[in-house]
């Protein structure tokens, strides 16, 4: 056994310890590595979106804009306008922030109506895209194998079991009944199948305790 | 209350333990297991084998240190792979992180002696392109121009100025895109961007929670295979004939199914055994 | 002004982000990039609001003395620390070698590491209580898990190396994963389809409405 | 001694003699081994591609023009030794041509997006099998600019529309006051009951909208049933808290609760630090909220919006706790976990179904006939093409491939 001498390793090692304790019950030990946790990682994202989105998108593309329109003046190019375009995300950011401000707060509505609208239009055209045509062009295959027949009777029963305005009875249930045994096969599949990643989480963890910071693993 | 009624109702820090000790005992024997091989990753397998030498191969690391116990040996046997058969190899993540485990693999690969031989050069051989904030975004923008999806790599060096990088404007020009992927930006978007729209060759690595939902994208046009999880990482070391840590870890993964297998098993026997005893 | 404003907003914009779709010309062609950039910045403005009200959570708690009051410590302490470590870093922040990724490698890491590592021995109880065949439905969900889970080990391969090849655990499983499993999946796939493409429609004509709250 | 010694030098001599007598041989030989060179015909260089053209990239935003040409004929017969082609680029017919990219051999085409709009382009390809080069006649010139319409996407374009339809056809039937019939969703059926019972324990209920922001759909889906859930707590004065992880999904959730506060008529029992921001990280988040479950010991659970591998975390701790949970999700790899570990779970398009079946508003029922509508199309479509391929006649896929 040789334990790590770096600090550090420590550090990771016993917070690892602390979260692992929350699986006996809760305990002041998970209960400081939980609220570390929550203050460190909120820090983190803050951190990163500031370096990251705030500075480089908002600041870099104005500091661009501002650039091109004194070297070049109004000879730029369309392209170069786009720059500009980036005070709009920063006027929309900044009545967000005016929710602070409970009488004028309702304002920051706009800047999540904008938000929600653009989420709207994309998620129309991906989603039917990729998620429906896309799978549709997938199943229409020949009813040449085994395995065809079952892909396609599954995806169709399966959808059928989405039906809302029709009751689910008779021939119609029956086929929404083989679409739920469908649903299953896909649930249970893809759990047994999560079961491997979640062990090798828990592999590394236990190199990390047993081989990096303990040194008994050669 | 009976044996069984007690055994449904078990504490379920019984099974915990019984995890704990599955997983942790087996790290500390050296068993290697047989691993059977899938068609999925003899798939990427091939596709990259039959790239001719010189061929470019796009690596971008969608992940971050959360999912490395399944990921890295999965980049690292696919790098492995790459740089015996001398492709060319882009690096590149639309995680911030992704860069960080690009080096990470690099690192341990370059250092194999089967590669260091080959003496590869950074610009030559390889290039890590860094991170690039968008999402998806970026891949719309590779499709167009790499070069204005990312003007600098990694170390800040223009793009311009890399040989390697120097004929390779977008997906036309890259023989193969490989994606590491633990979830969103990910495979879902490489495929919706780059194989449906600019029709790149893709393959896949993916945790093994991810890996079910891209099995209805698998197909020459979309995927042409997928490594899921530790047991894909360990199917490819054992085609590119180079067994190493998935295969080492693959036995207390196996010995950890077991368990919960087992568990499964006595909740099911007890369950049939109370339910008789309510019926009589 | 409170309500009319963002559902216009929200129609337009919506709205031409799917005309965008069949528009290659510029501007229009960037009009998406645009907009989800925009998002980020929105997204960056947006935190000081949730860290304020978690800062003022903390500190409310600290000063009235609730329970817990000296964890609430722990969490502005470790706020503080990343902020400040991390602004005195400059954007380079992330790289190896900096005191901010040692922060993050020795202390955000292995939290977050650990708390996902715990899915291992969640999964186990959770599939101790659900995988028990009650009745049709869930002798399904249990068999298709069971095939599964063993196909993806080597003991699935021991336990059937005498069958025929492909006829193997491992065969089986892969034979769920690429049919059945496939299918259910795409069923899923297309409903989401058609829910998300009518939810969006709903939210653009301004008869879903509820995010944006009442007057 | 003497002799034998003149002897070995012989040997020698005559031994490197002839080594030089056969060197070229041996030269030749080895380098025949490294580089073919004496394999009949292989000094010459491969044929020329032919046919280049060059053209504006169709229906795309401009600069980029696609070259396509004809492979030679060394490249995969014939000598069958081509490496690759190289696209030479000229804004002069007989001008300086410039290497602007490369391929693979077997390659007939090349995309260059690294051009500007409204300037002519002469392009040339040039073949190499590794030691010599063919190069072809340049290209007509083209230039490149960009297109208004997508034509390619027309067939995505007429599905839209005809979803639209659809669905906007519905809607106004139901506006205009029919019955629509709904089919039972246990999940929704159970909300009265769980708040209900958190009601009668007098304990809190945790509503979780997910880890996405307000750019994710199933965030603003589960904000929707937040709105209902929230009324009827505030009916029932039952404690309603709501952990988020995003600070814009703070804003809007505050919004919700306090319109269906008032809504129930107790616009004072609304309060904004119900509704508090933890931590933007999930895991971070689950660690919180898990500590949440485990000290407030809820009664019942609300997990709706968009999870990731956080969502077993939440809802085996939520289970743990003895709290009724009532799961939706559209995240296909999470729905397995809430169903293993919930009590009741919204699958897939149910949840974005959810806001429609709680409010019993005409118009979002109307929407859901509308998507049954949409199930029937594409229902219909599986069917004829599977048959019309089955039988060899036609195949419809195209139709839904994406331009």
């Amino acid at each position: 056994m040789h334990p790590s001498p770096d600090i550090g390793i420590w550090i990771g090692g016993l917070l690892t310890l602390g979260i692992f304790s929350f699986l006996y019950g809760d305990n002041p030990y998970y209960k400081f590595c939980e609220a570390l946790f929550v203050g460190v990682s909120a820090g983190h994202w803050f951190i990163t979106l500031f370096w990251t989105v705030f500075i480089p998108k908002l600041l870099g593309n104005i500091g661009i804009a501002i650039h091109t329109f004194r070297t070049e003046g109004f000879a730029a190019g369309m392209s170069d306008y786009m720059h500009w375009s980036y005070i709009f995300g920063g006027i929309l950011g900044f009545l967000m922030i005016l929710r602070l401000f409970p009488k004028i707060g309702w304002i920051s509505r706009w800047s999540l109506a904008f938000v929600v609208g653009t989420t709207a239009g994309y998620y129309f055209i991906n989603y039917l895209v990729s998620n429906g045509l896309m799978q549709i062009q997938k199943t229409i295959l020949p009813l040449t194998s085994v395995g065809n027949i079952i892909l396609v009777v599954g995806t169709f029963c399966g959808l059928i079991y989405f039906f809302f305005s029709k009751e689910h009875k008779g021939a119609f249930g029956g086929l929404a009944r083989v679409g739920i045994w469908f649903l299953m096969i896909t649930f249970g599949a893809s759990f047994g199948y999560t079961v491997m990643s979640r062990m090798s989480l828990l592999i590394g963890r236990m190199d990390y305790i047993f081989g990096i910071w303990l040194g008994m693993i050669r | 209350m009976g044996f069984f009624e007690r055994l449904l109702k078990i504490d379920r820090r019984i099974i915990f333990t019984f995890i704990a000790v599955a997983i942790a005992l087996p790290l500390f024997f050296n068993v290697s297991m047989y691993v059977e091989t899938t068609s999925e990753v003899v798939g990427i397998f091939s596709a990259v084998d039959s790239l001719s030498p010189g061929s470019k191969v796009l690596i971008s690391f969608d992940y971050d240190p959360g999912s490395m116990p399944e990921l890295q040996p999965m980049a690292e046997s696919f790098l492995r792979h790459c740089f015996s058969r001398d492709l060319k190899v882009i690096l590149m993540g639309l995680w911030p992180q992704g860069p960080l485990q690009a080096n990470w693999a690099l690192d341990v690969i370059l250092n194999d002696p089967d590669i260091k031989v080959k003496n590869l050069k950074y610009g030559v051989d390889y290039v890590n392109l860094g991170y690039t904030a968008g999402n998806e975004v970026v891949i719309q923008r590779m499709g167009s121009d790499i070069h204005a999806a990312f003007p600098v790599d990694y170390y800040g060096t223009s793009l311009d100025e890399i040989p390697l990088m120097r004929g390779v404007r977008n997906f036309n020009n890259i023989d193969f895109v490989y994606n590491l992927s633990a979830g969103y930006p990910g495979t879902m978007e490489w495929v919706q961007f780059a194989a449906d729209r600019f029709h790149a060759r893709l393959g896949a690595g993916n945790t093994a929670v991810q890996a079910p939902l891209m099995y209805p994208y698998l197909g020459k046009k979309q995927l042409v295979g997928i490594l899921g999880g530790m047991k894909g990482a360990a199917e490819y070391e054992v085609l590119a004939q180079r067994p190493a840590r998935a295969v080492r870890y693959m036995f207390g993964q196996g010995i950890s199914h077991a368990v919960v297998i087992f568990f499964v098993i006595i909740g099911n026997l007890a369950f049939f055994a109370t339910r008789k005893k309510k019926e009589s | 002004m409170r309500r009319e404003v963002p559902l216009l907003i929200c129609a337009i914009v919506g709205f031409t982000l799917i005309i965008v779709y069949f528009v290659p010309h510029p501007p229009f062609s960037d009009m998406r990039d645009l907009f989800s950039d925009w998002f980020s910045v929105i997204a960056a403005f947006a935190i000081y609001l949730g860290i304020l009200n978690l800062l003022k959570n903390s500190v409310d708690k600290v000063f009235r003395k609730r329970s817990g009051w000296g964890f609430s410590i722990v969490i502005i302490a470790g706020f503080v620390l990343f902020v400040f470590i991390g602004l005195y870093e400059g954007s380079d922040f992330g790289e190896i070698g900096t005191r901010y990724y040692w922060l993050y490698d020795r202390i955000y890491f292995p939290l977050m590491a650990t708390m996902f590592a715990i899915l291992a021995f969640f999964i186990g109880s959770a599939s101790y209580r659900a995988f028990r065949a009650r009745n049709v439905e869930a002798t399904v969900l249990l068999l298709a898990a069971f095939f599964v889970m063993l196909g993806r080990v080597p003991i699935g391969y021991y336990l059937t190396s005498w069958l025929p090849e492909g006829w193997r655990m491992g065969d089986v499983a892969n034979a769920i994963m690429t049919y059945p499993q496939m299918a259910g999946q795409r069923a899923v796939m297309i409903g989401i389809a058609l829910g998300i493409v009518s939810t969006s429609l709903r939210i653009i004509l301004g008869i879903e409405r509820t995010f944006l709250g009442g007057e | 001694m003497i002799g034998s010694e003149n002897k070995t030098v012989k040997r020698v001599f005559s031994f490197l003699f002839l080594v030089f007598l056969f060197s070229p041989i041996l030269i030749i030989s080895i380098a025949e081994a490294q580089y073919s060179l004496l394999v009949p015909g292989d000094t010459l260089p491969p044929a020329a591609p032919t046919k280049t053209e060059a053209f504006d990239t169709p229906y795309d935003r401009g600069r980029s023009i696609t070259i396509n040409w004809e492979k030679s004929k060394d490249d995969g017969a014939g000598e069958n030794d081509v490496k690759g082609y190289e696209i030479l680029r000229s804004t002069e017919v007989d001008g300086e041509y410039k290497l602007i990219g490369t391929t693979v051999g077997g390659a007939q085409h090349f995309i260059d997006n690294d051009v500007r709009d409204g300037i002519e382009y002469f392009y040339r390809i040039r073949v190499t099998d590794g030691i010599s080069f063919s190069l072809s006649n340049p290209s007509l010139p083209a230039k490149s600019k960009p297109q208004w319409i997508n034509l390619r996407r027309t067939n995505i374009f007429i599905f839209a529309v005809a979803l639209t339809f659809a669905i906007l056809y519905y809607i106004n039937r139901a506006k205009a006051g029919k019955e629509l019939f709904i089919r039972k969703i246990a999940g929704l059926e159970a909300v009265d009951d769980a708040v209900g019972r958190a009601t009668e324990m007098g304990r809190k209920i945790f509503y979780i909208p997910g880890i996405s922001d307000m750019d994710n759909m199933q965030t603003i889906a589960g904000l929707t049933i937040l709105g209902r859930v929230a009324k009827v707590a505030a009916e029932y004065e039952a404690r309603l808290e709501v952990p988020v992880s995003r600070s814009m999904v703070m804003v809007s959730a505050r919004e919700v609760m306090k319109e269906a506060y008032s809504n129930a008529g107790r616009p004072d029992a609304f309060n904004e630090d119900l509704v508090y921001y933890l931590t933007d990280d999930q895991f971070g988040y689950a660690a919180a909220v898990d500590g949440l479950f485990v000290r407030e010991k809820p009664a019942a659970i609300f997990l709706q919006g968009q999870f990731y591998a956080e969502s077993l975390i939440l809802a085996e701790t939520g289970n743990s706790v003895g709290a009724i949970q009532i799961a939706g999700t559209a995240a296909p790899a999470q729905i397995p976990f809430f169903i293993a570990a919930c009590d009741f779970t919204l699958i897939g398009e149910e949840l974005f179904a959810a806001s429609a079946y709680l409010s019993r508003d005409p118009k979002l029922l109307g929407s859901l006939k509308g998507q049954d509508v949409g199930k029937v199309i594409f229902l219909a479509a599986i069917i004829l093409g599977v048959i019309l391929l089955s039988f060899r006649l036609m195949n419809i896929g195209p139709w839904f491939s994406v331009g």
